[in-house]
């Protein structure tokens, strides 16, 4: 039997690796492929503690998650295409109309 | 000690992948990997017992989110996009913020023990009545509230795609 | 398992919501005056105002709870909602936006605050703020010719999808401990168990901190803020300042209050310094603003600091003066807005400071009510924000967090300035140019509720503060 | 108890009424809101005053405003006798100028404006005299504070007047800053801000002390004399009694209103009201009885030689406030508000005289330019006359009825200082009559000295104006004989109905001591107007001669001991001087527009600073996050 830190660990990398791209990569789509990454992360230590703990809520809430993550693909893609009509470009370091 | 090996094999891959997606200069090579990761966090779910929760993690988010992804990619100049740099010019600094907290978690999660009881869905349950049915069934009673508001989450997601996105103005 | 059909009594508002924005959506395949929908809108939330106050009670096994506190932040947002709405009804058409999904989004963000405010379950309180924020982003990005307004949806969505990660994680961390995502479950677990030490739960109380100071617009969580609030069409800024950050705080004080009720001591000690700072990065840099939506963004940051002292006090008294706060700063941020969006017509922006150069010379009632609107979010008796504040802070100091309250009382006084700057403006110099206002006798309604509240909340502050206290009483 | 509530609620209604419709309906009709409502509260005054009579007290919460806790801000009302007396100081002095002011005010452009604040003032300082509370009283203290701002900056195009009004402004911070520390020390000792309870648990902390900086100070002593900072600045006391001769740059029925009948006794009326507190304090008496003799002396010298109409009458009233402070010292709390009562009529005669005459003369003020008016104008000549017998002290005439209490319980109160006072006092009395008569002989008597142009002008004021006239002056003579005291017959009616409020202070000495205190202050007075009339209307060359021979005295008297120059060498200057070179931007002329933006500058740079944080670039807002999540668990988890 695999312990459940193992799985943990690896949600925690998984998610941290988003963090990472989400930190550091100009493409607002890969920024965009980080958040999934960090859901990911998310889902494996969800469907872990529900596996261990003999209860399944925790696949409910992947269940819920994986649905919003599907809203949040069509919503957050359709901004990303509103913004590329008015600005050719998909990187946020050229997207700093507002600051200060 | 099969498990363990097994084990070991998906998350190095899960990992190697995880690092592919976030690294690659082709933003359809990321979608790519990603793809292939996805498939191997479903054969994770598959070693949790968690038959129903693998499917979907390959139908809707390899076979759905994946793919608009995808189209939204192939919108962008390619050709420009691997001509500019792929990371921000202060990307270590984001590198160690994810590093540090990495390693505190790491090691907050290394120590823990699960405390809480067991609960009922055991694996012989579970086996027993089929995974997809007992997720199925505590779906549509226990959980019948939220999934009523997810399927307003996704009502939301058409419009917004389509207030958003569509071409058109129609104004008066 | 059998299934047994839920009370649905207590869910009456929600599901008149839902319907309601259904409602509006076909309407809007058949109505061509977008007035009408509005108007629609309006009716169809005094109806759930109307049902509200008979939905007491528990259902879906505890996931969704409606007591006196969702009571009391539900009225605040129908309040939001009416407001906007008000205030929208021209501004749409200025900004060539008029569209009916418009007035259907804001009713659907609210349903997922209502459904925030009602949580008893962490997957309840996941899919509300979903909902509530995947609404809000649309809707911040709703002028999509204008770059501005894309920025604005691009940045707030991408952090904020970022933060409800985060929250995930402490979701996921907490479910692992306890077994379970039922708020009173948890607290009664953490208790029996022991477990209040516990490295899993701080990490997971951090974590939901984390997300909720993103909501609520705390520092350093609020860097979305002022872009969002700036970029954002003006009568969605003034929704977005009010309702998901009254929705942030009921969630903050549900979660916090019930489910780490016992680890108070520690998840004060990491509220105490992020309220000090949101007060202190909101009033300082609002100083140095120039455009007036960005500064009441700032504004909005400093007051989520005031707000978040009676979170920390952990009282029943200090929370019922955040939900006296909210009622109070949705009234006098809102009709601050409303005069705001006055300013914009056509070809005109109007959202720069200097814009309100003289108005007391050529529109001297909008001056006026402005004046009343900056005098309350300085907290300059006997208008409303002095009340708000003066709960708040006395809240905190019965607690025992005098020195906090001091530093509050210290950073309020700065904020001053940069209110009063504006009323400077408008009376102390000449007009540059005529700026003309766009009036409607929408706006002119929800400026009538709001100056009328603040001013009557100022003088007599019982009645809200009692009904505030007893939303809290069986909290 | 609601027909009280119409007292001060019926002016707040009028200002609203003003306020709202006035520059667009009411204009030059918008007195007859303001009067209509300030005699109907007259009329509820003197309804009050019978129900107190019969010995009807009211303490009572109307509104709570905050409660929180033992904290509790509300609305209350406490009508007493010392209440209703001003109520009806308040209210009759009030109407009277009101309906004077329609006179006066004709044809201003502001007219509404006018009588708006006008009314402002009047809630303002019924709220203040029928507080509860010391929170409501300071309310009111603030508003009417802010009122005579604006009323003093009434002309706000002329840069004397709204110099003046700043000035009246910031002198009296310095004053309230003092008064609300020592309402929070109020607060503190007695965990309530009630008069009530504080008064009747004030004795049981008689012997308390406070450490402040190293030294034991006395309690009750401190509190009394936090208080009486209040005091000084409102009624214009030493060393803050620089603001009030300059307040007369506004309008001259808001000097009779404002700055001599209401508003500067606000003063007195706190040291009696809180008698129960100063009485407990043997220094803080003395130290309110020595101000107010000194000021009183210290006005009146200067009073001698000024030739400003309103001036002169201005420095009579510090004076005169400084003697009912005089009064209070010596524990004759009474006799004090006596003569505020008394004071009230007569000086707003005064003023409103003097208004009067501006008017005729076209806002001359110098009374070296007038003369011989009293053929013109014969009915401001008569008042004003009577009005200056009543303050000389001429027996039968209000003020010599309350001067002479205040005298006699001076010489023979259990004052250390009272003797000391008292003579003050009858040096104060005699200098009085002199300026007094000094400005009637000048004003009235002799040859016109004015231009032909004004000569011609010369007229009477119009009824409006003289009909108030001639009411006061039945009060400026009349008012004291309630007061009658019993050596000379009378009841002491006014002392007897104050007892239960103020007490019953006692002199102790023989009858004949106290006629002879009667008899020096009415020889003072007699020969204060004898010299006057031997001075400017038969030997006119002395006053010339003297001033040339006592040249230093009449400069130094005439430069008013050069007060306003030594603060602004000692202060005002440095205080410019360093606004001017080390906060930049404090130099603006117009304070909140040097606060709004001098400030921020100073923080600015830091906000700036913080300000580009905000790089408007996504990947930096989301590593802030993350670094904040960095800290914050690594301080949480890392222990």
């Amino acid at each position: 039997m695999v312990p459940l830190n193992w799985y943990l660990m690896l949600s925690a990398t998984v998610f941290m690796i988003g963090v990472f791209g989400f930190l550091t990569r100009k493409n607002i789509i890969i920024m965009f492929m980080s958040v999934e990454l960090m859901l990911n992360g998310v889902n494996i230590s969800l469907v872990a503690f529900s596996h261990y703990l003999q209860d399944l809520r925790g696949q409910i809430l992947v269940f819920f998650i994986i649905t919003v993550a599907a809203a949040e693909a069509a919503i957050g893609l359709a901004i990303i295409i509103a913004l590329f009509r008015n600005k050719s470009t998909a990187h946020v370091d050229e997207m700093n109309e507002m600051k200060g | 000690m099969l498990a363990k090996l097994f084990f070991g094999y998906y998350a190095a891959v899960i990992i190697l992948l995880s690092l592919l997606v976030v690294t690659r200069k082709n933003p359809v090579r990321s979608v790519m990997w990603m793809l292939l990761l996805f498939f191997h966090i479903a054969s994770l779910y598959l070693f949790l017992n968690a038959e129903f929760i693998a499917a979907i993690q390959v139908i809707v988010y390899a076979g759905a989110i994946l793919v608009l992804f995808l189209f939204v990619v192939l919108l962008l100049n390619l050709r420009e996009e691997l001509k500019v740099k792929r990371f921000i010019g202060s990307w270590p600094a984001g590198l160690f913020v994810s590093a540090a907290i990495l390693a505190i978690v790491i090691n907050v999660i290394r120590s823990f023990v699960l405390v809480a009881p067991p609960g009922r869905y055991s694996i012989e349950y579970i086996k027993e009545a089929t995974h997809t049915k007992a997720l199925g069934t505590i779906l549509y009673t226990e959980y019948l509230f939220p999934f009523e508001i997810a399927s307003l989450v996704l009502l939301i997601a058409i419009i917004g795609a389509i207030v958003l996105a569509k071409r058109k103005t129609r104004s008066h | 398992m059998p299934f047994v059909m839920p009370d649905l009594r207590p869910v009456l508002p929600e599901i008149v919501m839902t319907v309601l924005a259904l409602a509006i959506l076909l309407a809007d395949l058949v109505i061509k005056r977008k007035e009408t929908i509005a108007f629609l809108s309006i009716v169809g939330v005094a109806l759930v105002t109307y049902v509200l106050p008979g939905s007491m009670g528990t259902t879906f096994n505890g996931m969704f709870l409606s007591d006196g506190y969702s009571m009391f932040f539900k009225l605040i947002f129908m309040l939001n909602v009416i407001l906007t709405v008000l205030i929208s009804v021209k501004y749409i058409v200025i900004e060539k936006v008029n569209f009916g999904e418009y007035y259907a989004l804001i009713l659907f963000s609210t349903l997922g605050m209502m459904l925030m405010a009602s949580a008893g379950d962490l997957i309840v309180l996941y899919l509300g703020l979903e909902l509530m924020a995947l609404s809000t982003y649309i809707l911040a990005g709703f002028i999509r010719y204008d770059i501005k307004s894309n920025e604005a949806a691009m940045k707030y969505f991408l952090l904020g999808a970022f933060a409800s990660a985060f929250l995930l994680y402490g979701t996921s961390m907490i479910y692992g401990l306890t077994g379970t995502t039922d708020l009173k479950a948890i607290s009664a677990y953490i208790v029996a168990n022991g477990l209040s030490g516990n490295p899993v739960l701080m990490l997971s109380m951090i974590l939901f901190a984390v997300a909720f100071s993103f909501k609520i617009a705390a520092v350093p969580f609020h860097m979305w803020a002022p872009d969002a609030y700036e970029g954002a069409p003006t009568s969605i800024t003034a929704f977005m300042s009010v309702g998901p950050k009254a929705a942030g705080f009921a969630v903050l004080g549900r979660v916090f209050l019930i489910a780490f009720g016992s680890v108070k001591l520690e998840w004060s000690a990491v509220l105490v310094p992020i309220a000090i700072l949101t007060m202190g990065v909101g009033n300082i840099v609002a100083l140095s603003q120039t455009n007036i939506k960005r500064m009441l963004a700032y504004s909005s940051i400093a007051h989520a600091g005031y707000i978040l002292l009676g979170i920390i006090a952990g009282t029943s008294d200090g929370m019922a003066s955040v939900l006296t706060y909210m009622l109070i700063y949705a009234f006098m941020n809102i009709g601050a807005f409303a005069v705001v969006i006055m300013l914009r017509s056509e070809g005109f922006k109007g959202d720069n400071i200097t814009d309100y150069e003289g108005l007391s010379k050529t529109h001297p009632l909008a001056a006026a009510l402005m004046l009343v609107f900056m005098f309350s979010l300085t907290g300059i008796p006997p208008t409303a924000g002095f009340m708000g504040k003066f709960y708040v802070f006395m809240s905190a100091i019965n607690a025992g967090y005098t020195w906090v309250v001091i530093i509050a009382v210290m950073f309020s006084a700065i904020s001053a300035y940069f209110y009063l700057r504006v009323v400077m403006y408008m009376y102390m110099k000449e007009p540059k140019e005529t700026v003309q206002l766009s009036t409607s006798p929408a706006i002119g309604l929800a400026l009538a509720i709001t100056v009328i509240a603040v001013l009557f909340i100022g003088i007599s502050p019982s009645t809200v503060v009692n009904l505030a206290r007893a939303a809290v009483s069986g909290f | 108890m609601n027909n009280y509530l119409l007292i001060p609620f019926l002016p707040l209604a009028a200002f609203l009424i003003n306020i709202l419709l006035g520059r667009n309906f009411l204009k030059e009709k918008a007195h007859w809101v303001s009067i209509l409502a300030v005699a109907g509260s007259w009329v509820v005054a003197v309804m009050t005053l019978v129900d107190t009579m019969a010995g009807k007290t009211i303490n009572q919460d109307l509104y709570s405003w905050i409660v929180s806790g033992n904290f509790k801000v509300s609305v209350g009302f406490l009508i007493d006798q010392l209440t209703v007396v001003m109520l009806i100081v308040v209210t009759t002095c009030s109407t009277l100028i009101h309906i004077y002011s329609v006179g006066y005010m004709h044809g201003d452009k502001g007219y509404y404006r006018f009588f708006a604040y006008l009314s402002l003032f009047t809630f303002c300082m019924l709220m203040l005299v029928m507080a509860n509370n010391f929170l409501q009283l300071y309310f009111g203290w603030e508003g009417v504070g802010l009122c005579s701002y604006f009323l003093i900056g009434y002309y706000f195009d002329k840069k004397s007047a709204s110099d003046a009004g700043k000035k009246a402004f910031i002198v009296n911070r310095f004053g309230d800053f003092g008064f609300g520390i020592g309402i929070f020390m109020i607060f503190l000792t007695f965990g309530t801000i009630y008069y009530e309870p504080v008064f009747a648990q004030a004795g049981g902390f008689a012997n308390n002390t406070v450490n402040f900086l190293g030294y034991d100070v006395h309690l009750m002593t401190l509190i009394a004399l936090l208080l009486f900072c209040g005091s000084v600045g409102k009624s214009a006391q030493m060393p803050l009694h620089v603001w009030l001769p300059d307040a007369m740059e506004g309008p001259t029925p808001v000097s009779a209103l404002i700055h001599a009948a209401t508003m500067v006794t606000a003063g007195v009326f706190l040291v009696a009201r809180c008698s129960p507190i100063f009485s407990l304090s043997e220094t803080a008496l003395m130290v309110v009885a020595l101000t107010g003799a000194i000021t009183s002396l210290f006005a009146a010298t200067i009073g001698l030689v000024q030739n400003d109409i309103k001036r002169i009458i201005a420095y009579s009233t510090i004076s005169q406030l400084g003697y009912m402070f005089l009064a209070c010292g010596v524990g004759a709390y009474s006799a004090g508000v006596f003569h505020l009562y008394t004071h009230a009529f007569f000086k707003a005669l005064l003023f409103l005289c003097a208004g009067s005459v501006m008017h005729a003369m076209a806002g001359e003020l110098n009374l070296q330019k007038m003369g011989g008016l009293k053929k013109y104008m014969p009915v401001t000549y008569l008042t004003m006359l009577l009005a200056s017998l009543s303050i000389a002290g001429v027996p039968g005439f209000a003020g010599f009825f309350s001067k002479d209490e205040i005298l006699w319980l001076a010489y023979s109160g259990p004052s250390p200082v009272g003797k000391l006072v008292w003579a003050i006092g009858t040096v104060v009395a005699f200098l009085t009559a002199f300026y007094s008569f000094r400005l009637i002989f000048l004003t009235f008597h002799g040859k016109f000295r004015g231009t032909h142009e004004q000569e011609h002008h010369l007229h009477e004021s119009p009824k409006v104006m003289t009909i108030p006239l001639i009411l006061l002056c039945v009060g400026a003579i009349a008012s004291g004989w309630v007061g009658i005291p019993h050596l000379l017959g009378g009841g002491a009616h006014f002392t007897e109905f104050m007892k239960p409020v103020l007490g019953h202070p006692e002199g102790h000495g023989t009858h004949s001591e106290e006629w002879m205190v009667m008899a020096v202050s009415v020889i003072a007075g007699f020969s204060g107007i004898g010299l006057a009339a031997l001075f400017y209307l038969v030997r006119t060359d002395i006053p010339v001669k003297l001033a040339a021979g006592l040249s230093g005295v009449h400069k130094l008297l005439f430069n008013k001991y050069y007060v306003d120059e030594f603060y602004s060498f000692l202060i005002v200057r440095p205080a410019i001087w360093t606004a001017k070179n080390i906060l930049i931007g404090i130099t603006d002329a117009k304070i909140i527009e040097a606060i709004v933006n001098g400030v921020p500058k100073a923080i600015g740079g830091f906000s700036q600073v913080i300000r580009k944080v905000q790089t408007g670039f996504l990947q930096h807002y989301a590593t802030i996050m993350a670094t904040g999540i960095l800290i914050i668990i690594a301080l949480m988890l890392l222990r």
